[in-house]
């Protein structure tokens, strides 16, 4: 297990008063009085070697006093351990922007999902909500079907659905939508002009790869100063997972990274497997399966990316090329689990539905065929001179900004940190198939391109290895877990009652974007207490202002592509 | 007939868009004006048979200086441009002087250039060969040393320009708040 | 296991004589004169695999039903069955199942003779998120996803399928394609242009 | 002669150009919507209401040095034309104009004139 | 008086010749490109619209023309159109001085395929060329937007740079012809039986790299890279206005920087030349349209390479393109230059 061991922590039990080590089989923690939290949190980053932040969030209990319980979650990439700092307060807590960058964003979230407040924090704006919004959404207090102070403009109709009042009733749903005022405030707000013009590059942009908002102030064309406002495709997943039960939250997992659907759902999966402790149930087939979607989808992901990549710096020819052999796994996935976007194809216990007949076939032809479209694609950009000249050098993120600013996946590969999960903390089928991580050497532009093209052949290389054990496994072999006891673990494709027991799990999936957690809180029963999901795309994201700084606008496409980001993770 | 109603036409442009130049406020109405002035001259010059000069007159003058212009132009203040401000009042009174210096000088270059060149004589030149290989036949020959010299002026316009424009460029970035 | 990317810089020659440039432009004209790979679409259609999660419909009864399963769940609601109507025995499983559950309507109504029957059967479709999770739940085989992907409507009331609507369908699904094996794509034709891109001898299709 | 036919071609297509520009207020349809003249950025409120404004680009430079050159090939057309007849006195002449000009390149070029908008060691 | 009614008629039938090219093929050029992508890019391109399309640039036209007048708020009316009128105007006069073929009789008048031969021709080409330079930067600047502000400053950059180039490049073959007229040029090359591409490569890719910079084609189209400035300065501007902007900048002075190159270096009407032994014709039978068709076919040649390349490469970033011209081309003119200065009297004998 990736989880640390509680007495590597006694020494620091003298030092630190009040720190209480607590370990479980899904995680350890560590928790301390607010006071000392920075201590111990500057103790675990600089002695102990816990560089790499991953994530910061809150769980609020209205009933109890102090009623916020903080989380923080490290990461040492030398001896592959993560631990979960924990603390306490009632709304005030100290920031952390010094120690790792990322943070300041994870604490922008947390001010405006619960509204705390963070000492030392220089830039406390709302991470998602304009300005001038008066709530905290994700306080237990906040009602589902929110306030109703306005409707959406687009709901007030009722003219073309009027007699279906059962079915069409859109009392229930309100939403408060910002105006035309509310998003200039909120744009003031964000960036004080100073230099000669501020630029609107997004929300609806071709460049910006979704509805992201960034302004960059210009000196000509010169980036003076950038930021971004999140927050166009907000839609509250993780209000919405305290209100699902764990298979149906699932639906929602598809359209968080909508370019890597089965990656995530196959996250979520092994999370609440874990927190139920049935991973060893799972049948060898079914984790086979997973592992082949999900690396056919990180190689759909990453075509899209490519073809997305080309097409910004003008080589529009490669985003049709990659798109036909996207295509072509398109139709796999379809012709596998029935859905081309969202996909919804795992379940707690294994996946819905067996290969179809004929789908090997399929996916053999595709693995011997796609290495000669990649070698073509490569002979037309890699060595291109237009193509070094526009990545060699441009957006260089180092070993120690990966650390600080939290970045996961290829950007964090590019640079040099091989931290990829499949081998660090292998889920599903991984721990037994063969694959060679990429990574880079001077963390530009140009090395996160060599790396994503370098991983889509590995995929190809465990793609390869699970056919050929899938091939071998009888046509019959069981692709959902039996439940040992049907009357304490149900056990249902559909998931209906799935009950967990209390306790909680900090559980994350490579995707293709980085690593996607789930922080899972239950307090028992069939819905989980609180969700906190840690957004590869956005921790990667936050990195953008700083590489964007004295840089030329057309680099900021050049320099966001190569991040990689997609909103509706980043937003939720 | 036909040239000398062409003549006519561009020069009275000229002179209109001259006007313009010194009348209008807004700074891109006259950088447009000044290229119309500059493209009616060049038209003259063609209505004359003139035709290297006037081809000239288009590259060098309605192209690169006026382009030149036009970079100029996003440095202009256009608040102040656009409220009609008079700004550089002091200045444009102080070359007044200067632009008649420079009216006396050149009318006396044409008084004496006018006693002093061969008239005539090189008419027949540029109808046999063309106009620019009689300038080119002149001025590769007899006046080979001023050709040299001007690569020196165009040298040191070059050194000046680079000093004079990075130096800017220096202060105006350090002003930049 | 961990593998460092790199590409040499390039060499003078490839500098000087543009070989960069000539190996890109000669794969390009190479994709050229290859035959066209895209379906057009108005005009040409796929035909969506079987496992397609398409529109909504429900199976009627025609004797194919899940035994022993329907049998005991018509006996425990004490469901009417009526030859070529909806098989549904109103358990509600589907609606618990639902990440959405507004989305149904279900009501059943009692006949006469003391049996029920389902008589409102309503799915608005603008809510519904197409995962599929009401068919597992559906314990007699009677709700299922068909291969209707073109969706699109003028007005609200398109959206929503009530009983009629989604007994068509079955039928219709019945008829077509109950009884296709399960394989991966049926309409192989029309994708072959997609996946034998190159191979004028196309090779033969398991059908 | 050769120039009236320009010239006639000038009027010709200028008054081509001046239908084009009015062609589509007189074919095309007339709405009224609130924000359909609104300048395209992304959809979002402007944060400056005037492009207008001042916009810095550090390669006017450029534009000077274009105006040296093109005087420069004003003098290298006409030698270009008649260097025939000219020989190792006119290759002489112009080489030594070349080099001089060459020298003022590469100045500029050391100075960094012929850099784009901003120099990196200013950042 | 006779003289000048016969030179009016047939002037403007030349003109109209010129327009059908600049308008007609123009437009047309429109369907080449989208069918050339679409085949690079294994698409069939536009297939409805007539047979395999061939009525979509009639029908992309109709719709351009009834399209709503919409106009910026906070923009310059006048400039806003004055803009298009100095588009259009200056980059179809060009065509003046592009001679399509050799002299011949019709109805006993001389008539030379050239609307004007002047003596200066290759220097009104590029003055006539750079002048699209305003029309972009009043274009930018009239439409009141930010993105097209960007784009029209990024392309007066890259205009200042590559005339610079552009004027050096051409010194070469004007050396070795002698004189500045296009249609003499080409008689040179006739006479003299050699391309000058062979004596000019250097010249001639540097030519071709400031046509495509010139014209805004990829990989120089950074004044409209539509992921970073959506469409640059024609972002404010809809209907026909917009059908114009890339009708003048990607077809009509395509074409016509093409016509000047295929004058220059590809010997103009002549047919295909091998260096020291003369011409050959293929296309004898054709009588006296070969030359013609010679001409047409190696601006059609040229034109589509450009289509080539613009569908295979990515596009610089705009400072490099600049820094190229600067530090890379302009030094490689000077060696030209003198290469060409040393070389010529060898072939004058």
């Amino acid at each position: 297990m990736p989880w640390v061991k509680g007495e590597e922590f006694v020494d620091l039990k003298q030092r630190f008063e009040g720190l209480e080590i607590e370990e479980k089989p899904t995680l350890t923690t560590l928790q301390v009085p607010k006071a000392k939290l920075i201590d111990l949190l500057k103790t675990l980053k600089e002695e102990k070697g816990y560089k790499l932040f991953l994530d910061h969030s809150v769980v609020d209990f209205p009933d109890k006093r102090p009623r916020f319980q903080a989380f923080y979650t490290l990461y040492n990439v030398e001896e592959k351990k993560r631990v979960l700092v924990k603390t306490w307060t009632d709304g005030l807590l100290p920031s952390i922007e010094k120690l790792w960058f990322a943070g300041k964003w994870a604490e922008r979230e947390c001010y405006d999902m619960f509204g705390i407040q963070y000492e030392g924090h220089e830039n406390l704006v709302r991470a998602f909500m304009w300005e001038t919004y008066q709530h905290y959404p994700l306080r237990k207090d906040f009602p589902l079907e929110g306030y109703a102070t306005e409707y959406l403009p687009s709901l007030n109709e009722t003219l073309w659905g009027e007699n279906l009042q059962g079915l069409m009733n859109y009392d229930r749903m309100h939403t408060q939508v910002p105006t035309l005022e509310d998003l200039e405030i909120t744009e003031r707000r964000r960036l004080q002009k100073k230099a000669q013009i501020v630029l609107n590059w997004g929300p609806l942009h071709p460049g910006t790869h979704g509805t992201m908002w960034f302004l960059f102030d210009l000196e000509g064309e010169r980036v003076y100063q950038c930021d971004v406002i999140l927050g166009q495709l907000h839609r509250g997943v993780e209000k919405l997972a305290e209100n699902e039960m764990y298979n149906q939250f699932l639906v929602y997992t598809d359209r968080m990274d909508y370019l890597s659907a089965l990656c995530s759902n196959q996250a979520w999966v092994v999370a609440v497997e874990r927190l139920l402790g049935i991973e060893e149930l799972v049948p060898e087939k079914a984790k086979y399966i997973r592992t082949m979607m999900a690396e056919l989808q990180r190689i759909n992901s990453h075509l899209l990316w490519l073809g997305a990549y080309a097409l910004d710096l003008g080589a529009l020819t490669i985003f049709l090329y990659a798109f036909k052999e996207r295509e072509k796994l398109m139709d796999i996935i379809e012709g596998i689990t029935g859905a081309r976007l969202t996909i919804s194809y795992t379940r707690v216990g294994g996946v819905r539905m067996d290969l179809p007949e004929g789908a090997v076939e399929v996916i053999r032809a595709f693995v011997k065929r796609f290495p000669k479209e990649l070698k073509e694609w490569e002979t037309i950009l890699s060595r291109n001179r237009i193509w070094l000249r526009r990545n060699v050098g441009v957006g260089v993120i180092s070993k120690e900004d990966v650390y600080f600013y939290g970045l996961t996946g290829p950007v964090a590969r590019g640079s040099g940190v091989p931290y990829d999960l499949r081998k660090f903390e292998p889920y599903d089928a991984y721990g037994w198939v063969d694959f060679d991580v990429p990574v880079g050497e001077s963390g530009d532009v140009y090395d996160r391109y060599l790396v994503r093209l370098e991983e889509m052949r590995q995929s190809l290389r465990i793609v390869e290895q699970c056919l050929h054990a899938l091939e071998k496994m009888p046509k019959d072999a069981p692709f959902f877990a039996e439940s040992p006891d049907p009357k304490k673990l149900k056990l249902p494709l559909d998931g209906i009652g799935l009950k967990v027991p209390e306790g909680e799990i900090y559980s994350s999936g490579e995707n293709p974007r980085g690593e996607l957690g789930f922080y899972i809180y239950s307090t028992g029963g069939v819905k989980p207490y609180r969700v906190k999901i840690r957004p590869g795309s956005m921790y990667n994201l936050c990195v953008y202002p700083k590489l964007m700084k004295d840089r030329v606008v057309a680099d900021a496409v050049t320099i966001l592509a190569s991040l990689d980001p997609v909103v509706g993770e980043i937003d939720r | 007939m036909i040239q000398w109603l062409v003549f006519l036409l561009f020069s009275t442009l000229a002179v209109v868009s001259g006007l313009g130049v010194v009348l209008l406020s807004n700074p891109i109405y006259v950088i447009l004006a000044l290229l119309s002035v500059l493209v009616s001259v060049a038209g003259i010059f063609f209505v004359a048979g003139a035709e290297l000069v006037g081809a000239l007159q288009l590259i060098i003058y309605a192209v690169a200086v006026t382009v030149f212009y036009v970079f100029v132009l996003t440095a202009v203040p256009w608040e102040k441009a656009l409220k009609k401000d008079p700004f550089y009042r002091v200045e444009g009174l102080l070359s007044f002087p200067l632009v008649l210096l420079l009216y006396a000088e050149m009318l006396l270059v044409f008084l004496i250039g006018v006693s002093v060149s061969p008239k005539g004589q090189f008419r027949e030149f540029v109808r046999q060969f063309g106009n620019t290989e009689v300038v080119g036949g002149i001025l590769f020959s007899k006046y080979f040393l001023a050709f040299e010299l001007v690569s020196l002026v165009l040298l040191i316009g070059m050194i000046g320009a680079v000093i004079i424009g990075r130096k800017e460029a220096q202060t105006y970035e350090g002003d930049t708040p | 296991m961990v593998k460092k990317v790199f590409e040499k810089p390039l060499s003078w020659i490839e500098r000087i004589f543009f070989l960069d440039f000539v190996r890109g432009l000669s794969i390009t004209i190479r994709q050229a004169f290859r035959r066209t790979i895209t379906t057009h679409y108005p005009y040409e259609k796929l035909t969506p695999p079987k496992r397609f999660r398409g529109f909504f419909g429900h199976k009627v009864v025609d004797g194919n039903e899940p035994q022993p399963a329907f049998e005991e769940w018509v006996e425990r609601f004490k469901i009417q069955v009526e030859p070529g109507k909806s098989r549904c025995v109103v358990c509600m499983l589907c609606k618990r199942a639902c990440p959405v559950p507004q989305l149904f309507e279900i009501e059943g109504e009692k006949l006469p003779d003391g049996r029920r029957r389902v008589s409102l059967f309503n799915m608005n479709m603008m809510l519904c998120t197409f995962c599929g999770f009401c068919v597992d739940a559906c314990p007699v085989d009677c709700l299922f996803q068909s291969d209707i992907h073109e969706t699109a409507g003028y007005t609200r009331k398109d959206s929503v399928l009530d009983l009629q609507t989604l007994e068509r369908i079955g039928r219709d699904w019945q008829r077509r394609r109950e009884e296709e094996p399960d394989r991966i794509w049926i309409d192989d034709y029309q994708r072959q242009r997609l996946w034998y891109e190159n191979n004028p001898h196309l090779p033969e299709v398991k059908r | 002669m050769g120039y009236m036919a320009l010239l006639l071609f000038f009027g010709v297509m200028l008054v081509i150009a001046l239908v084009f520009v009015f062609v589509n207020s007189l074919l095309g349809p007339k709405t009224s919507d609130a924000l359909q003249d609104y300048p395209y950025e992304c959809g979002v409120p402007l944060y400056d209401k005037s492009a207008q404004s001042t916009f810095h680009q550090g390669y006017y430079l450029l534009g000077l040095l274009l105006l040296l050159f093109d005087i420069e090939a004003a003098f290298l057309f006409p030698w270009t034309v008649v260097y025939r007849y000219l020989g190792l006195f006119g290759f002489v002449e112009m080489f030594l104009f070349i080099l001089i000009l060459t020298y003022g390149l590469l100045y500029a070029w050391r100075k960094g004139a012929l850099n784009w908008q901003y120099e990196e060691e200013s950042l | 008086m006779e003289g000048l009614i016969v030179w009016l008629i047939i002037t403007l039938v030349k003109i109209l010749v010129i327009l059908g090219i600049v308008l007609g093929v123009g437009a047309y050029l429109t369907l080449v490109e989208r069918k050339v992508a679409a085949h690079i890019q294994r698409r069939p391109g536009p297939m409805v619209v007539g047979w395999h399309g061939l009525l979509q640039p009639l029908a992309d036209g109709i719709k351009l023309l009834t399209k709503e007048d919409l106009f910026p708020r906070y923009g310059n009316r006048f400039l806003y159109n004055l803009a298009l009128v100095m588009a259009l105007v200056p980059a179809t006069l060009v065509f003046a001085v592009v001679p399509f073929g050799p002299e011949f009789k019709v109805f006993g008048v001389e008539v030379k395929p050239i609307l004007t031969d002047v003596n200066v021709g290759l220097l009104l080409v590029f003055a006539l060329g750079s002048m699209a330079v305003f029309a972009i930067a009043l274009a930018g600047w009239a439409s009141n937007s930010k993105y097209a502000l960007i784009g029209s400053m990024r392309k007066a950059g890259i205009v200042v740079s590559y005339e610079v180039v552009i004027t050096f490049a051409v010194m070469g073959p004007i050396i070795l012809a002698g004189t500045l007229s296009t249609y003499e040029i080409v008689q040179k090359q006739i006479e003299q039986e050699l391309w000058y591409i062979w004596l000019q490569p250097l010249a001639f890719v540097v030519y071709m790299f400031a046509l495509l910079a010139e014209t805004g084609r990829v990989p120089f189209d950074v004044q409209e890279a539509e992921a970073e400035l959506v469409t640059g300065f024609t972002v404010e501007y809809g209907g026909m206005k917009f059908g114009l902007f890339p009708l003048v900048e990607w077809y009509i002075e395509v074409l016509s920087l093409s016509a000047i190159a295929v004058v220059l270096f590809l010997g103009g009407w002549s047919p295909i030349n091998i260096p020291f032994l003369g011409f050959v014709d293929p296309l004898f039978f054709l009588g006296p349209l070969s030359p013609f068709v010679w001409f047409i076919l190696k601006v059609s040649l040229l034109f589509l390479f450009v289509l080539w390349l613009h569908w295979t490469l990515p596009r610089y970033r705009i400072d490099q393109i600049t820094e190229t011209a600067w530090k890379v081309m302009l030094p490689l003119t000077f060696v030209n230059l003198v290469l060409t200065a040393v070389i010529a009297p060898v072939l004058w004998g």
